[in-house]
């Protein structure tokens, strides 16, 4: 009962948020928070009834352990970003519709995990697209909107073909009956494995198709920017679980050719998200906005997530697993800082901020944190989950992968430090100086998701739990704990153990700092000059081209998305092209059109 | 044979279609066009040797060929219609050169800004 | 039981009564229209014989499912189109109520011939409305090609006579059926053009782009959504119902309406003039069912037809306004604009997002039965073509939504003050009609088996292997 | 983990603190004798660090203190980890890429206390510190993962018996020369020698990232230096140099690496920083590949 009541909820909830926005906005963007909350304790309550089915109009539901996961981590995601609507309420173009929205793809997400049928997974995977299409373009970029719309669509259309073909096929929609004639016949497979993940590649941003995420992310209201990178893009990852998990695409590619014991055909996928983690990396390493540079993270985060899916094993898998819900909540952590900042300063612009920490010190640590574990740093949640991947793909041997990760890893120590350097530390413009730090209700969620970011890195026995339950689900062997300590095949992870030593050497390194003699504070402009005087902060901050000359050596780089735009202007082209051959205002082009098709026909006709 | 006739006004009425940038000259074109269609229709009910099938004191019996009746009653129809499309073409012609001073369709312009 | 040519009679006596009371013309429009709306609901099934004489050598109407459906809604969006406008239609009473009248009889006849002539009646009450727009080379281009069209479908139907000797559709499809293919070739063909240029199919359709271009609030919607509706059902009635295709020539056709279908829609994605769009919109549309008829799926065409034609109707009647108001209609003009129509702007987005497939929006239902349709043929490339369309289709709808709702320069945060300052009115009549219309959409996406059933009772009819996917049953059959 | 584990850490520590002190007085010494200098006592290194951390110093802000302290704190906690020898603090820990990432708490600590200075020479100096690890770093964790491949460890003293067990001719630097190679050349890197010191050369950016510490925040900017020389080069003793069975052979092997490594810095200039990166990426990324390749896919090397 609980999953309907959810489901159901969040639509009349939307309804709620908007009417409520009518009579008043902060109420509505209130309201937004309360569903969002509810949703959330639903869910948690609802944990027992894993394994339910019910059924809403024509559409069919199915609660599993995975789709609870999934469903957890948006919904937790939407929960924490929603404290945040009610400041931009008097910024927004459409305050009620924002709300109406944000609730609407709410609902959304929460439904697509839990179709029993495809038909329900597609209603739904749709209505997320258009409910945030619509929400995107309320923020900076117009143009964003619709690249992230055509983008989705590519994928969203090329899985609905699957979808039919697998109608075609099995004669059934039901997801485990659908893809079971796909087990012994590899050539359909391969076709329905491609054609299906590709809504999967799309949201999550796997390269080629990365280009909407800057945009989107980029531009989107700072509210949304969490939502989509934390908790949109996920969506892919369920997308590519059900084409590798259910399909079963191992059992199907057996007699496939194999690259260190992979299919090609995964393996090839695997190689796609090679290369967007590092291309993720690289672009993130140059951007000058920080919500671009989250944005581009969020690609190569979405590469390791893929990778780790593809792979369907006992470490790998599971790691990806919960790289999926850190990445979710120290993406949203990182935005919601950024948009914190942005609140106060009015700009996302890394080299047109500095000196954050001096006002916002809560914020600067949400962000701090937040870094920390999308940085795969212990003792915060993204560590474990990337060690995991790491020893997966040790565990394979897959050398290329490995590279793309490490690249990944220590080139996010990289574009992470960027905005805490630039935006955070280094000197405060004196037009900064008199800024409030993050109001209330902002304080609220960024506390949350900082405790969070830090507990299920010291102790992330509970979420590797269910983990363990939806590896058994999808048949293969769960991750192993044992105490605090995770086993892999290659080694022991103790996390508790890692944070009590860091805690050790920590206290240590602050005994040492206490017992020396006091330090004299001076001011932020009091430093080691070459003898020359200054007196202009904003000019004594090194904020931008950060990386230049690491930047420099790949600044001339081939770009896919000026090629995607190209194609996208041949199509235009090709448009005016119709215009100008076949429209006028002359008959007599539309004559010579009709003879021609008519000799055509016939002469073809006399041929047969 | 006389299908081949209207055939030939066919292609000549499409030619003249294909050609033609007066407005007058296209109307022209498409009378001709028409008419070479009614000529086939006719062409098609035509019987070597055949009566109008009209029942009269001298043609009632049985051994009489008939030609047939349907194509001149639809060809008579087409003509109305013919006619309706040509009077209403040549009204928009006249309203085109009040407007534009012109019957050739090349100086008038598309009138979409594009 | 009442004869169902009454539809046919009734608003051409109207018309005629409406020369004489030149000051009554809106009154008996509205009449005409409010009269037949409600003739469509009490019409029993059956076939109705005119003059007396029996099939197939005198004419008869045939109202069998299909063309009572298309009855209803063509009759129904055309009193709700003439109520909506009825500040527009001026002297055009009397050709409307012609209109309605070879409307009407386009979708009841049951002879080729018949079919002809109002066919011709339809196109010149046409020509006619187009020439509001005092752009007459359009109007003049669009009678020129509707003649040579309609010529060319009397030639076809002439060597269908030649060879078959009938006239009647029902028994001629009896004929037709066993005969050799290739003798249809040629007359099919003529057909085909002679119906393609009043459907919008690619190369016969250079008409469209002035006329609708330039249409008005009155117009646009008549023509988009009425005009397009009746004659692709008519359209479907020949070539999915009477005329069998050989595979040649059944190929090609397939192949002139998917060229259609991305051509049309690659021209709307390059064009930033409202009424251009959705045209170039409605030309894909076009292709899309003509190919589903041609495939033989009646039944899922039907179901786009209708998507098509009542989104058509909110957005052309928008987009007409518009012009109208504000003498432009460019996207990049008016931008922002649903800022201060908000009830418009819901509508509009609304028959967009279904004329996308959108789920919640009648569209979905459609774009996934006819999907379901084309694979049921085992016939894998069309999908592709269609899902291309769709995402083409998307792009610029959802651009042109996006321009109308959320003004503002790139990299700017989007904000009523950059909203379009162009004097767009819209009478609260249209806003009414395009909210009714919407809904419809929304109903039927929301709770699909209520339209759903009632259509699939005749697409049965029509053709007993076109699977229905029934959305009543939990995630269909 | 109990009380004793926490003091036998503390311990460990500070005798990884007293001998990597001691050796780098003495190669100060070798490296003055290199130069035809007397050099400094070999105890100075001692000296110099207990004078600075007695001395007053200046703060630009909590978050300058913050980063020292939680650089070295995260510097010390790395070091626990590190097998000393055969003797561990903390039982089955010595993970590789739980080493590998608990140092990179250190390095953004003190990331974060040098641009929390205000002083852009510093961010100029920690963004090429960050550039450099870029660098050196993949290469390194490449041949790494061909070794865990092999042999199925990722434990750095399960690495180490590995080598032992075939004496000299088992260790990695032999069996997997081309691995040996480019993690000294890493190495080179991580301890911000030359060619790869262009970060903290004091002559280039006014010492970079150290540039506004003085007092005890130097002072333990020295014991950060001191712990994580010693985490990097135990780091190759036990991954190509069979590690220690005992102390003292742990200990002489480290020291003669680090005395190699410091003589070689000495005879080279420096490179630019981009040229840094395509010198790693050009030359010992490419080797490594090779390395990891001939590991996975041929099995050379692996017993």
């Amino acid at each position: 009962m609980t999953f309907d009541i959810l489901i159901v909820l969040m639509f009349l909830g939307a309804v709620t948020a908007y009417l409520v926005s009518k009579a008043d906005l902060k109420a509505g963007a209130y309201a937004t928070v309360l569903f969002s909350l509810g949703a959330l304790v639903l869910l948690l309550l609802g944990r027992g009834e894993i394994g339910s089915e019910f059924t809403i109009l024509f559409m069919g539901f199915e609660v599993t352990t995975i789709g609870w996961y999934f469903s957890g981590v948006m919904v937790l995601v939407y929960a924490m970003t929603a404290f945040f609507n009610s400041y931009w309420m008097d910024k927004m173009i459409y305050p009620g519709s924002y709300n109406f929205l944000y609730l609407f793809s709410l609902g959304g997400t929460v439904g697509l995990f839990f179709a029993k049928d495809l038909i329900t997974l597609f209603i739904f995977w749709e209505i997320v697209v258009w409910s945030s299409t619509f929400i995107v373009p309320m923020g900076k970029s117009r143009r964003a909107a619709v690249v992230y719309y055509t983008i989705s669509t590519i994928g969203s259309m090329a899985t609905l073909y699957g979808i039919m073909l697998l109608h075609r096929i099995s004669g059934t929609l039901d997801i485990q009956g659908a893809f079971a004639p796909l087990k012994n016949d590899p050539v359909l497979a391969t076709v329905i494995f491609f054609i299906f993940i590709m809504a999967g590649l799309t949201k999550i941003g796997i390269f080629p198709f990365h280009i909407w995420l800057p945009l989107a992310h980029g531009s989107a209201p700072h509210t949304f920017s969490p939502v989509l990178s934390g908790g949109l893009v996920k969506m892919g990852a369920f997308i590519a679980y059900m084409s590798v998990g259910i399909l079963p695409a191992y059992e199907a590619f057996k007699g496939s050719l194999t690259v260190m014991g992979i299919p090609i055909q995964i393996y090839a996928l695997m190689i796609l998200g090679a290369v967007s983690i590092v291309l993720g990396t690289l672009m993130a390493i140059k951007q000058d906005d920080a919500k671009k540079l989250i944005a581009y993270s969020s690609v190569a985060n979405g590469g390791y997530i893929l990778i780790g899916i593809l792979l369907m094993d006992q470490l790998a898998f599971a790691g990806s697993m919960m790289h999926l819900f850190n990445h979710a909540i120290a993406s949203a952590a990182a935005f919601l800082a950024i948009a914190v900042v942005a609140h106060r300063t009015g700009t996302t612009k890394i080299s047109e901020l500095g000196g954050m920490i001096h006002r916002m010190p809560l914020t600067y640590l949400t962000y701090l944190i937040a870094i920390i574990s999308l940085a795969g740093i212990p003792p915060m949640g993204g560590f474990v989950s990337k060690w995991l991947i790491i020893q997966g793909l040790a565990d394979q041997g897959l050398m290329f992968m490995a590279l793309a990760a490490f690249f990944g890893s220590i080139g996010s120590f990289l574009y992470v430090f960027r905005p805490l350097a630039a935006v955070f530390l280094g000197q405060l413009a004196p037009r900064h100086e008199e800024l409030a730090s993050a109001p209330l209700l902002m304080k609220i969620p960024m506390t949350i998701l900082m405790v969070l970011i830090l507990f299920f890195g010291v102790l992330p026995g509970w979420i590797l739990g269910i983990i363990g339950q939806i590896q058994v689900a999808a048949g293969i062997e769960p991750v192993m704990m044992s105490g605090n300590s995770i086993l892999a095949v290659n080694g022991v992870l103790n996390t508790l153990n890692v944070f009590m030593v860091f805690g050790f050497g920590f206290l240590i390194a602050l005994v040492i700092f206490m017992l020396m003699q006091k330090s004299r504070r001076v001011g932020l402009m009091d430093t080691y000059t070459s003898a020359e005087f200054i007196y202009t902060p904003e000019l004594y901050h090194y904020g931008s081209a950060f990386y230049a000359p690491f930047e420099r050596l790949y600044a001339r780089h081939p770009s896919v998305e000026d090629f995607l735009m190209a194609l996208a202007y041949k199509g235009h082209e090709a448009g005016l092209m119709v215009n100008a051959l076949f429209f006028s205002h002359k008959p007599g082009v539309t004559v010579f059109w009709i003879t021609v098709i008519v000799a055509v026909v016939t002469l073809g006709g006399v041929g047969l | 044979m006389i299908q081949y006739a209207g055939i030939l006004l066919i292609l000549i009425g499409i030619y003249g279609l294909l050609t033609e940038t007066n407005l007058i000259k296209i109307i022209v074109s498409l009378n001709v066009f028409e008419l070479g269609l009614n000529v086939f229709i006719i062409s098609v009910g035509f019987v070597r040797e055949g009566v109008a099938p009209i029942l009269t004191s001298v043609n009632n019996h049985s051994g009489l060929v008939f030609v047939d009746p349907l194509p001149q009653a639809l060809v008579l129809t087409a003509i109305v219609i013919g006619l309706g499309t040509t009077a209403l073409g040549l009204a928009f012609a006249r309203r085109i050169y009040m407007k534009h001073g012109t019957l050739n369709i090349e100086e008038i312009g598309g009138g979409i800004n594009d | 039981m009442i004869n169902p040519v009454l539809l046919i009679a009734i608003p051409l006596l109207l018309a005629f009564v409406s020369i004489l009371y030149k000051g009554y013309r809106n009154n008996l429009l509205v009449f005409g229209a409010l009269v037949n709306a409600g003739l469509v609901l009490t019409l029993g099934k059956g076939e109705y014989l005119i003059g007396g004489f029996k099939p197939p050598f005198g004419i008869n109407l045939v109202l069998d499912d299909y063309a009572f459906l298309g009855l209803l809604v063509i009759n129904g969006l055309f009193l709700l189109i003439t109520l909506m406008s009825l500040d527009k239609i001026g002297e055009n009473a009397t050709v409307l109520l012609v209109a309605l009248a070879g409307l009407n009889g386009l979708l009841l006849t049951g002879d080729l011939f018949n079919l002809f002539v109002f066919l011709e009646i339809t196109a010149i009450t046409a020509y006619i409305l187009s020439a509001s727009s005092r752009q007459y080379q359009h109007s003049f281009n669009y009678l020129v090609l509707g003649t040579l069209g309609s010529g060319l479908y009397l030639f076809g139907l002439i060597l269908l006579y030649a060879v078959f000797g009938s006239l009647n559709m029902a028994d001629l499809s009896l004929k037709m059926a066993t005969a050799d293919t290739s003798q249809l070739v040629i007359p099919s063909l003529l057909i085909f053009i002679g119906l393609g240029v009043e459907v919008k199919i690619l190369p016969f359709n250079g008409w469209v782009r002035g006329v609708y271009g330039n249409s008005d609030s009155l117009v646009g919607p008549l023509f988009s959504a009425v005009y397009a509706g009746a004659m692709l059902l008519v359209f479907g009635r020949i070539f999915a119902q009477v005329i069998p295709l050989g595979a040649y020539l059944k190929t090609l056709l397939l192949l002139l309406g998917a060229l259609t279908l991305i051509a049309g829609e690659l021209a709307a994605l390059s064009k930033t003039r409202i009424r251009e769009i959705l045209l170039y919109s409605s030309i894909g549309q076009s292709g899309l069912i003509v190919t589903l008829f041609l495939s033989g799926l009646v039944f899922p065409a039907v179901m786009q037809l209708f998507n098509n034609i009542l989104s058509k109707a909110v957005l052309f009647t928008v987009a007409g306004q518009m012009a109208d108001t504000t003498g432009t209609d460019d996207a990049e003009a008016l931008q922002g604009a649903f800022a201060r129509h908000k009830l418009a702007g819901v509508a509009f987005t609304i028959a967009g997002l279904s004329l996308i497939g959108m789920p919640l929006f009648y569209g979905f239902v459609s774009k996934i039965n006819l999907l379901f349709g084309v694979f049921s043929l085992d016939n894998y490339w069309l999908p592709g073509v269609i899902l291309l369309g769709t995402v083409i289709e998307g792009t610029y709808l959802i651009r042109l939504l996006v321009k109308l709702w959320m003004p503002g320069e790139e990299g700017l945060v989007s904000h009523e003050s950059h909203a379009t300052k162009a004097p767009l009115e819209i009478q609260r009549a249209r806003v009414m009609g395009i909210v009714v219309l919407s809904a419809v959409l929304l109903v039927g996406g929301l709770m699909p088996g209520m339209i759903q059933n009632n259509l699939s009772e005749s697409g049965r009819l029509l053709d007993e292997t076109t699977p229905v996917y029934l959305f009543d049953l939990k995630g269909g059959q | 983990m109990n009380l004793m584990n926490f003091v036998y850490a503390f311990l460990l520590l500070l005798a990884a603190f007293v001998f990597q002190t001691t050796l780098t007085g003495i190669n100060r010494k070798v490296v003055a004798r290199l130069q035809r200098r007397r050099g400094p006592r070999f105890y100075q290194q001692f000296i110099d660090i207990f004078k600075a951390l007695s001395k007053g110093s200046t703060t630009h802000g909590w978050v300058f203190d913050f980063g020292v302290v939680m650089a070295l704190g995260g510097i010390m906690a790395t070091a626990i980890f590190i097998p000393f020898g055969p003797l561990k603090a903390v039982p089955a820990m010595d993970n590789i890429f739980i080493i590998a990432y608990v140092l990179a708490v250190g390095m953004l600590g003190m990331a974060m206390s040098a641009s929390g200075s205000g002083n852009p020479w510093a961010s100029i100096g920690v963004s090429r510190a960050l550039t450099n690890m870029l660098a050196y770093d993949i290469p390194f964790m490449m041949v790494v993962f061909g070794l865990i491949f092999a042999f199925d460890t990722s434990s750095l003293s399960g690495l180490a018996a590995i080598q032992r067990e075939g004496g000299f001719l088992g260790w990695h630097v032999i069996r997997f020369p081309l691995g040996g190679i480019v993690a000294m050349i890493s190495l080179q890197g991580m301890l911000g020698k030359k060619p790869f010191d262009s970060f903290i050369a004091p002559a280039e950016i006014a010492s970079g990232p150290m540039v506004e510490y003085g007092g005890r925040h130097l002072g333990m900017l020295f014991l950060l230096h001191e712990f994580s020389t010693f985490i990097e080069v135990s780091l190759i003793v036990h991954l190509f140099f069979g590690g220690g069975a005992t102390v003292a052979a742990f200990l002489v092997k480290y020291a003669l690496i680090y005395t190699f490594l410091n003589i070689v810095s000495n005879v080279l200039p420096r490179f630019k920083i981009d040229q840094a990166v395509t010198f790693f990426y050009k030359v010992p990324l490419a080797l490594a590949v090779v390395q990891t390749f001939l590991i996975i896919v041929v099995g050379m090397g692996v017993a």
